[in-house]
């Protein structure tokens, strides 16, 4: 069907051309995108660790890279995902770009900040990529002490004083996020007719200002400790190497949180305009998040049942592991009440959101075996905590993030991708992602511990079966960055709205003017107010 | 443009007006501040675990740290505190002489602040106590956990120090704003939110010299 | 110990099938049943329901309750090693496992059990953190060095099982797996036999204990400048300052490495801090030597 | 702060009365042996003293219920960050019993 719709006059990809309109932009749409080339980069970086890494634990022998090369690539491999993929690329590339005009503002409360965030951002990783190319980190990406202290030889300082500084980007962006939906919505846009997107976000704001800094203290205890000798983390000197491990996961456990919650907030989105119906329990699922920021500040112990943490402070750190896992839990079931009765469309989206859902589901479950503290001794350290991360972080975090990715491009782009094309590689990617990572979960149980180079021949069979599952997986991730590239140039012309949902971001045009809207909106209706029949929609 | 008003110049295109923006600044120096508490409060932390586990040899090198350096920098910082309030509210009048009199006696006030820190680590250096491997003390068996107090304290002094540094830029930066009339009666927010760090820094203050300087300063037995 | 783990984990591993299965069947169901017919349908206008809200948070509440309590109590029986067992010192150092029987034998990364007795293993480790990870008895605990942590267990089924380390230590991580070997009684005594004396280990740390000169202040009589040590594990121990301590293995050890910790009632400071003069080892024969001076003599003066 | 309240200069003369009372009562109780009660008193003078430095110089006094909420949280998470991370250690020398 040839559109007979052209791309708006004007618009914030052609106002102004060349290399210093993009990098010295204050506009938050651009800078969405500079996040989304930074970010994508780093991911496939770290992909390529995860591959090798993959393809090393096909064979029982550690016999494709030496140990220290090994221990390197796992590191290398947590580095990046966690640091400079994960913990950004939800809020800082929908985030940045969607919250403004969710909300009816112009841009972002500190335009200037929030470029500054990016640079901050591209020095940390690069600088931290560079140390890590160069000398490696063979730390893990948990820099347990004393062995980052005192016992590793590669590049710590570096790649700890980088991450610090990648953190203040992650900072400034939350701070950022939370003065604009403060002071800066439309008029009419009280805080329950927020878009549940924005709702999460701001829950993940919360959790950036409030828990980063800790993180950053204790990466820089660990330089000066290197640096000048300090006795701090490490017993030799007097110090408690388990006070590390409450510093660092004091910031970590939350920073869990960080990644998934704005995963959230894109699936209310994506489940609530595919079924065309408001979200089940609106005000449940948005206080819910704010719970799971909360509370998860309280839980890290469960981190360290068997490092030698006091008995009673893992009884109450497993008690509270467990409340945490109810808002979660909530959210899942408002999720699935949403689609009873909707106007379910098969879009690949909304395939996306679908998968989020499954796979979050035994993501969530499999956490509970861990905060079980008898349980959690035998499993902790194995590849079943190998299991349950993946399944939150890319059956969770990635499906999500692909989905609002896919959701949000003709907003983007003013273009659309190739339907069959996306939806296969959804599939590929579903079914690559559970041959790689359930497996591991009864690898974990039989008792195969991490971060092992080599391994008794007798897993060697579910080994297997993860590596192949990998490459699969792999591939899957390569073909959404082909089409929706492709799609930049030849995708098919769409108009303000081609999903029919409603949301401020799909009464301006696609791609949205600088300024989002031609005058300010006024919001008089509710959130997700479908009418009876959604006009305009183009199939 | 915002419809009719008289576009003040320091106000940002995407605010609607002046005050909107003021509200937005104040917001995000506060919300910068929880990020600082938390920074600092990793090391109260480690503090309040070691002097738990320590009390003895925490107590014995406290007795290292001059008492009357500690609190003349205490009066110092409090007096600067003083000054950049009524710098703030000078700002606030549209006083511009006394803004710029007190920004520049905050200025001075920390600039002494700063050279009695100085004072006191070339001491620590001379005493040899500066944690590493030149490090030395006695009595002996308090050797390693009075090595674990002063490498607190030299974080703990040395990232408020550090804190101080960049409220000097801060102070210097906001001189040359109102000494160019950047600063007007409506346009006061930077002035304020710097006197809100400025105060933060000071609070940091008044909870080390305590913690730091004044542990067991009582008598022999040790508590 | 393991039959209740693997209880609690099928356990969890069926309420995550069921409830894995209700989501993502309900999930397919409505997505076939309520599939968007024309392209401008909308879904039911279904704002929520307290009644749904309310059950799918108290069921969930209670079921996590349940599994708190069982994980909570499979915990504090692990934590809690019973009060006869057979004491077996681990030293974790980068890249092996070093064991230390009570009648001297020493293994690296093999550890022989006898069937049927319970096994109490007191870790420390001489570099960085290790873990010592049985997966067969589902027991796991982490080596920190500058302090002991020990796990326990009771082998039920002879034979041999992997031995592994869990918490990331560097180069050789990998390789530093053992074997536990799980002997019949008798076995095991003739296997004790060939490799040791009794009591060799006490008798080790009695002439490190003479040689680093420890018996010029700590000896049996009580006006000794040292408290007296006989009988000292197990006792309550009156601190200087007010606070009292069940005296055990580990301030034994913090004792030796940094005396002027905690300072018995009564008593100067003046031990010198043996940190870094005494290993690992020498200071487990130390500790073993204390405890076999069991019999508090009469005359003992610190209570 | 919107409404731009301007504190009079005697307010501020005053608090500052106020802390250097305060860092003198603290000097002089650490020189007094009064056992267990020397941290406690220390630490409770500090805090009044932040407590005055944040509603009169910082204004919060005046400010809006937000400014209040996040200065309020601020301490919240410090105090779960200290009272946890000490929780562990206080209760690592129970015996476990049962």
């Amino acid at each position: 069907m040839p559109s007979n719709l052209l791309l708006p006059p004007r618009h914030y990809l052609n106002d102004g051309y060349g290399v210093w309109s993009w990098l010295l932009t204050r506009d938050h749409k651009r800078i969405a995108l500079l996040y989304l080339a930074a970010v994508t980069f780093f991911f496939f970086i770290g992909g390529a660790f995860a591959v090798m890494i993959r393809l090393e634990l096909a064979t029982p022998a550690g016999d494709m890279v030496s140990d220290d090369t090994y221990n390197k690539l796992f590191t290398m491999h947590g580095v990046m995902m966690v640091f400079f993929f994960l913990i950004p690329v939800i809020p800082s590339v929908l985030g940045n770009f969607l919250i403004p005009i969710m909300i009816g503002a112009k841009d972002l409360a500190f335009p200037k900040l929030n470029l500054a965030s990016w640079y901050i951002y591209m020095i940390g990783a690069t600088f931290t990529t560079y140390a890590i190319v160069t000398g490696g980190l063979d730390t893990g990406w948990t820099f347990y002490t004393p062995f980052s202290t005192a016992s590793s030889t590669t590049n710590v300082i570096p790649a700890a004083l980088g991450i610090f500084v990648t953190g203040f980007s992650s900072i400034l962006t939350g701070l950022n996020f939370i003065v604009t939906i403060h002071k800066m919505r439309a008029p009419g846009m009280t805080w329950f007719r927020l878009p549940l997107f924005v709702w999460s976000h701001y829950a993940t704001s919360l959790i950036m200002v409030l828990g980063t800094p800790v993180l950053a203290i204790t990466l820089l205890l660990v330089a000066a400790e290197r640096l000048f000798k300090f006795g701090i983390f490490d017993p030799e000197l007097g110090g408690d190497p388990i006070l590390f491990q409450h510093l660092f996961w004091f910031y970590s456990h939350p920073a869990v949180y960080i990644m998934i919650l704005p995963g959230m907030g894109v699936v209310s989105e994506l489940v609530a305009a595919f079924c065309r119906k408001p979200v089940f329990g609106y005000s449940v699922v948005a206080f819910s998040s704010l719970g799971i920021a909360i509370l998860g500040f309280l839980v890290w112990g469960h981190h360290m049942f068997v490092a030698g943490q006091s008995v009673y402070a893992a009884l109450i750190f497993s008690l509270l592991s467990f409340l945490v896992a109810i808002p979660s839990a909530i959210k899942v079931f408002n999720w699935t009440a949403t689609m009873y009765k909707g106007a379910v469309s098969w879009e690949t989206p909304m395939l996306y959101a679908i998968g989020f859902i499954g796979l979050f589901t035994i993501g969530g479950l499999t956490g509970l075996f861990l905060a079980a503290v008898g349980l959690n001794v035998h499993v902790t350290d194995t590849y079943f905590i190998i299991a349950h991360f993946h399944y939150i972080m890319v059956g969770g975090t990635i499906m999500a993030y692909l989905g609002g990715l896919h959701y949000w491009w003709p907003k983007i782009s003013g273009r659309t991708y190739n339907e069959l094309l996306a939806k296969v590689s959804a599939a590929i990617i579903f079914f690559g992602f559970n041959l790689t990572f359930f497996p591991q979960f009864i690898l974990g149980y039989l008792g195969m511990p991490r971060r092992y180079h080599a391994y008794p021949p007798e897993f060697q069979v579910l080994n297997v079966l993860s590596s192949a599952g990998a490459s699969l997986l792999g591939v899957g991730y390569l073909l959404p960055m082909a089409y929706l590239a492709w799609s930049l140039r030849y995708g098919k012309l769409v108009g303000s709205n081609p999903w029919g949902a409603v949301g401020l971001e799909w009464t301006t045009t696609s791609p949205p003017p600088t300024e989002n809207f031609a005058e300010t909106p006024v919001v008089t209706w509710e959130a997700y107010d479908y009418p009876t029949r959604v006009e305009g929609h183009v199939a | 443009m915002p419809n009719g008003v008289t576009h003040h110049p320091a106000l940002a295109h995407h605010f609607d007006n002046l005050e909107q923006q003021n509200e937005a600044a104040t917001l995000g120096m506060w919300v910068f501040l929880v990020t600082e508490v938390l920074f600092f409060g990793g090391l109260f932390a480690a503090y309040t675990i070691y002097r738990n586990w320590y009390p003895a040899a925490f107590a014995d090198a406290s007795h290292h740290l001059d008492v009357m350096y500690g609190a003349i920098n205490t009066v110092v910082l409090i007096g600067s505190s003083l000054t950049i309030a009524l710098a703030v509210r000078a700002a606030q009048t549209g006083d511009r002489r006394t803004l710029m009199l007190f920004l520049v006696l905050t200025m001075a006030l920390g600039a002494v602040f700063l050279g009695i820190k100085s004072v006191e680590y070339y001491q620590k250096w001379e005493e040899h106590h500066i944690p590493g491997p030149s490090f030395q003390y006695e009595p002996a068996e308090y050797f390693r956990h009075a090595q674990v107090f002063l490498s607190l304290y030299f974080v703990m002094t040395g990232l408020h120090a550090v804190h101080m540094i960049i409220g000097l830029g801060i102070m210097t930066w906001m001189l040359v704003w109102a000494w160019n009339g950047t600063i007007t009666k409506e346009y006061a927010s930077p002035i304020e939110i710097s006197g809100l760090y400025w105060h933060f820094v000071d609070i940091v203050w008044i909870f080390l010299f305590p913690l730091l300087y004044l542990i067991g300063r009582h008598g022999p037995t040790v508590h | 110990m393991a039959p209740r783990v693997d209880a609690l984990y099928f356990f969890l591993v069926a309420v995550t099938t069921f409830f894995s299965l209700l989501i993502a069947g309900l999930i397919v169901f409505y997505a076939i049943r309520y599939r968007r017919r024309e392209p401008d349908a909308v879904g039911a206008r279904i704002e929520g329901g307290l009644l749904l809200e309310i059950t799918w948070t108290i069921i969930p509440f209670l079921i996590t309750m349940v599994i708190f309590v069982w994980g909570a109590s499979i915990f504090f029986a692990m934590s809690r090693p019973p009060d006869e067992t057979l004491n077996i010192y681990a030293v974790g150092k980068q890249w092996m496992w070093k064991f230390q029987h009570l009648n001297g034998a020493r293994e690296i990364n093999e550890l022989h059990v006898p069937l049927g007795r319970n096994v109490k293993i007191l870790m420390t480790s001489e570099d960085v953190i290790h873990d010592l990870f049985v997966p067969a008895f589902r027991v796991k605990a982490d080596v920190v060095p500058g302090r002991y942590t020990q796990i326990w267990f009771q082998p039920t089924k002879p034979g041999t099982y992997h031995l592994f380390c869990a918490e990331y230590c560097g180069t050789q991580h990998s390789r530093m797996t053992g074997r536990v070997v799980v002997m019949e009684p008798s076995d095991y005594q003739t296997w004790l036999a060939t490799s040791g004396t009794p009591g060799a280990l006490a008798a080790a740390g009695e002439t490190l204990f003479n040689d680093l000169s420890c018996n010029t202040c700590h000896r049996r009589e009580s006006q000794s400048r040292g408290p007296s040590l006989h009988g000292l594990v197990g006792r309550t121990v009156n601190l200087e300052g007010g606070d009292t301590l069940v005296a055990d293995e580990a301030y034994v050890r913090e004792s030796i490495v940094n005396p002027s910790g905690r300072i018995t009632a009564g008593f100067q400071p003046v031990m010198p801090a043996y940190q870094g003069l005494v290993s690992e080892e020498g200071l487990l024969a130390l500790v073993e030597y204390v405890k076999s001076l069991g019999d508090a003599s009469p005359t003992s003066h610190a209570q | 702060m919107s409404a731009h309240h301007i504190v009079p200069v005697r307010t501020y003369v005053i608090i500052f009365g106020l802390l250097m009372l305060g860092t003198y009562l603290t000097v002089q109780a650490a020189f007094l042996d009064l056992g267990a009660f020397n941290t406690p008193i220390a630490l409770a003078i500090a805090i009044a003293k932040a407590t005055v430095v944040v509603l009169y110089f910082m204004h919060v006094k005046y400010s809006p219920k937000l400014t209040w909420i996040v200065v309020i949280g601020s301490v919240f998470w410090l105090a779960v960050l200290l009272i946890m991370t000490f929780g562990d250690y206080a209760t690592r020398a129970w015996r476990t019993f049962g």
